[in-house]
């Protein structure tokens, strides 16, 4: 048999997983149930999950408030700007999260960066900096996926429903945004994810302040310094949990579109 | 009447050029061509879906050339048919209606009428994933035709549906624009399908609309080589015009060593004399001869000896030699059941005759 | 005209692209070519820059040597775990790098880990510890770039290799891999660049020490506390410039494929 | 002599059932279905792509079935061609010889000939991507033959091609077979290009094959109805047999009030006295006679009136109804100047034959 060609390969696939597996296994050494719901359940934790889902709802809205029409126009239309505009929807995936931070902190170190700190809302090291940072480094994800979501039903259902009568925006909103739904909301889903689990930007811009802008990821840093071993384990278990459970979440949805 | 006017358009570096195409009111008129040639580009150019350079559209002497998709009553049903997949059958067959401010009585009964015709009535509460190929494109139809459009244009009609379905599903569109009368625009790449649908065929080859007419005469007179070509038709010879009359036309071709005359219409237009020419003939036009010619046609009457045989379904194609000086080959489409009666055999001697009636003229390209 | 909705849409994608390009703009009042010069060719950050890329390489390396057979199998061959595999590729893209460098810790806290940890290369806070937190938080992506890869090339390729007498590995190499180059190349700077942008797992592994293991992002991270703004604008100016010519160099790559 | 016997394979929730397929060493065979009746997914299982649940293959009377696909001297030239891209069209047709361990002059030559007959010697040193549909085609033919192979299979050989070139493809492979005298296996959609390239044929339906046999067998007498529906075949009829006898079998029509008798081989082993079957003919089969019938053929000519007419090129279908009490519809395939000869129009009365010889019979089905 000439088979070892075909069993080399899997066999490296195998070791890849069993890499992983070792890894997460490596966690039970330090968490029992009793450990994990007393953490879990400590203000501190419960009040870094607070802060981490809203701001990741806050920041995942954001995103799909310009990721739809960005996403869309992208996938339809020739305009002025295309190309740059495409290209720079890539910088928060080649550019580490540590630097897009940086730049917003350096932002709000200009004359127009301060002038709206003072006016309404403060970022740096508050609150809204955690959405701010989450969104600047979600946006261009989430963008690409819708664009891709929209490349995907091709342009011809929205010509057939114009002859029919519709105008662009009848036929988008009647044709194009129902068949998109799956697309949208796995986008959704995986958005949330990134941004619960951002933390080079968050730390940048927000800080590290325990009760105030702490959070899950950042938390887990904190812990580092303290050398809470166990405490760091529960908190990796949450955000595997997380990230494991929208990534299931994802796949279901991806699997109920249309044929 | 639908009327194309000097139509100029382009994309990337593809150029529709010059494209004059008028439709009557009730006609079915089909532009047939290879892949490339510009046809669904053409289609979306009409419909409004990419800008044009020059050129004007009319549509029942209303110039549109300007308008928007959505208001120049033409149904668009593309190659892959695009029902609305999130709607039901009824709610894509209604989509058109639904948009208007307003609809009456009348316009459901049309859409009734349809939908039996289309024979949907059993389907309209599934949903475009549960539905055969046959029946969608039914439905696609019936969605088009809903909001009686001026113009309805099919896009390759028949590429998304299985070939063993194809002959009802052509028979069905045909029965269907006779019942509704309904002015029709079919681009296909299957001379097939365009000369069964078609009354009037226009064949566009690299951008250009090289000939336009009704069906028989596209299929027996082709006006170009690259026509003739496209109609995949082989027996093409070289020769001169020697004299031009009122409706008819002397040619001498030195490959076939004899002059003859051929009935034309307007050959003052198209010819002069001395010009050098092509000259060709379909292959079901060339006969295969009993008996011994008759004196009257014996200047197109050749003996000949089979070289080649294919042998299809029913009809079979014969490569034959000429006995010509120089060796000319002709092909000959022919029945199964007249080849037996002739007891043609690859090797046989024959007589065949080329008709001059179906003799067409082609200018020698530059 | 109803061209209102097409309008908007752009309009969006504008804007998004402005609020890109004034962060960017607003790095200008902080750099002088005269300052670009001496932070950049300071020890430290010459250091640092060396490391980064040092680290970047040899993660980039491991990684592809993996995800070349593994992508391979994933998107050839039907076996068992295959579907469990896919899903764990995914972990990395979903589970917060800061999570998977606690991992990395935690594992080395284990009897295992510290086995190996005395037995030959010592990863924690050490240069190792760089180039497998970067190895973990890249590997399931570059997996994913190159199963996409060999997906894009129909199997049927090699089984006509296979019909005119090649055996599978023959198959592989003289057909799907020379087609595959543009791919895994494209794969390679894209890795390379996530390897550089690397900081949350790198920081939970490796720490954070000067000239030992400061890695850019590190660096920038660092300088903060220092609140050293004017070496944090150039820092952010080198990691920008590695993002985007990384980009643009993918670019052509994906251009340069065949037909 | 390539066999394939008793062949069992699935993949999800499709079957290929009990495949039996024996070609002839030079034999063309050519196995025709519609979409998705497992044509694509036989020639994998028979390539040695995918595994077999039961029977064998034997090739040159070895049994190949445990053989990986390297070892099966099986040549396989896939729907999409699938030139390799990196390798210019010399190495792509040497790729096959340049993986043996040593490769003679005679091989060289052998490719020299393939080279020549393909016309490929001047794009030799071309990519893929450089070259015409038709040349793709060619080159991987080339590739394909150069190993001499037991077998050359073809997916679909010209899907990939457009429709104009077609007739020139089919030709060149015919050509190509007959010179080379290669044992072929073809599968494909198009019933045209069966017939063209066939010497056997297949008709495989939902992973079965519903019969097989010599090309005109295949074309005139299909064996059960959704072989001869698939054939495009729509006069058929309901009928009981009244008589067997040793070459002929006497049918009784309520739907066409007749009895009449048929020649048929193997009569007995088929059919029973009493039996419920169905018969039909072919559209072209029918025939419409210019005088009055002679009395001995009287009981299968009908008076009939046209009652609809689809012109296609140069042969048109007519859908008469029969004068019998219950309608009864036929079709007529003619050709346009029999038409005009024996002036045939929309409602014109005539005189129809059914010709007895090409009458078949068919099992009632279940």
């Amino acid at each position: 048999m000439n088979n070892g060609f075909r069993r080399l390969t899997i066999l490296t696939a195998w070791a890849l997983f069993a890499f992983f597996g070792v890894l997460i296994l490596s966690l039970s050494g330090f968490v029992t149930p009793a450990r994990l719901v007393a953490v879990a359940t400590s203000p501190r934790v419960l009040f870094s999950m607070k802060i981490s889902v809203g701001a990741a709802m806050l920041a995942t809205l954001l995103s799909l408030a310009v990721a739809i029409p960005t996403g869309y126009a992208l996938s339809r239309f020739e305009f002025f700007g295309k190309r740059a505009i495409d290209l720079a929807l890539e910088i928060p995936m080649v550019v580490t999260p540590v630097a897009l931070g940086a730049l917003l902190l350096m932002f709000f170190n200009t004359r127009l960066g301060e002038l709206i700190q003072q006016s309404r809302i403060s970022f740096v090291f508050e609150f809204p900096g955690i959405v701010l940072a989450q969104f600047v480094t979600t946006v261009g994800i989430a963008t690409r996926m819708l664009k891709t979501t929209f490349d995907e039903i091709p342009a011809r259902y929205e010509a057939v429903a114009c002859t029919l009568g519709a105008t662009p925006a009848q036929a988008f909103r009647l044709v194009t945004l129902p068949m998109a739904v799956p697309g949208i909301l796995a986008a959704t889903v995986l958005t949330f994810a990134k941004c619960i689990g951002e933390f080079g930007a968050t730390i940048m811009l927000a800080g590290s302040m325990p009760m105030k802008t702490e959070t899950l990821p950042i938390s887990i840093f904190m812990r580092l310094s303290g050398a809470d071993v166990e405490g760091m384990a529960v908190l990796i278990l949450i955000l595997l949990g997380v990230g494991l459970s929208s990534l299931a979440l994802v796949k279901s949805l991806i699997r109920r579109s249309y044929d | 009447m639908i009327e194309l006017q000097g139509v100029h358009a382009r994309v990337g570096s593809f150029r529709l050029a010059d494209i004059h195409v008028a439709i009557g009111p009730g006609d079915c008129h089909v532009i047939v061509g290879p892949t490339g040639s510009g046809k669904t580009f053409l289609l979306e150019t009409l419909i409004g879906l990419r800008p044009m350079e020059a050129g004007t559209i009319r549509i029942h002497g209303q110039d549109v050339t300007g308008l928007p998709p959505n208001q120049r009553q033409i149904s668009y049903v593309p190659q892959d048919i695009c029902l609305f997949p999130t709607l039901t059958v009824r709610q894509n067959i209604q989509f058109g209606l639904d948009l208007r401010p307003r609809f009456d009585s009348q316009d459901l009964a049309f859409v009734g009428r349809l939908v039996d015709f289309l024979r949907l009535s059993a389907i309209l509460d599934r949903y475009p994933r549960n539905l055969s190929g046959g029946e969608r494109q039914r439905v696609a139809l019936a969605r088009a035709l809903a909001t009686k459009p001026a113009l309805l244009v099919l896009d390759e009609p028949f590429s998304a549906i299985d070939h063993s379905l194809r002959e009802e599903i052509r028979r069905m569109i045909k029965d269907l624009l006779e019942e509704f009368k309904t002015t029709t625009l079919i681009v296909t790449h299957d001379l097939d399908e365009a000369f069964f649908l078609g009354d009037r065929i226009s064949i566009i080859l690299g951008g250009r609309i090289v000939q336009s007419g009704p069906r028989d005469e596209m299929y027996y007179h082709p006006k170009s080589l690259p026509a003739a070509e496209f109609l995949g038709i082989r027996n093409l010879f070289a020769g001169r015009v020697e004299q031009l009359a009122q409706h008819e036309i002397t040619i001498s071709s030195p490959d076939l060593e004899r002059t003859f005359t051929v009935p034309c219409r307007c050959a003052h237009k198209r010819f002069t004399a001395g010009q050098a020419i092509r000259f060709g003939i379909r292959s079901e036009a060339v006969h295969i001869l009993r008996h011994q010619p008759t004196p009257e046609d014996s200047r197109l009457v050749f003996g000949a000896r089979v070289r080649r045989v294919f042998v299809r379904g029913t009809m079979h194609t014969l490569i034959v030699e000429l006995g010509t000086p120089r060796p000319v080959t002709v092909e000959i489409d022919l029945h199964d059941a007249a080849m037996r009666k002739l007891g043609v055999t690859l090797g046989a001697a024959l007589q065949v005759s080329l008709n001059p009636r179906h003799i067409f003229l082609l200018p020698e390209p530059a």
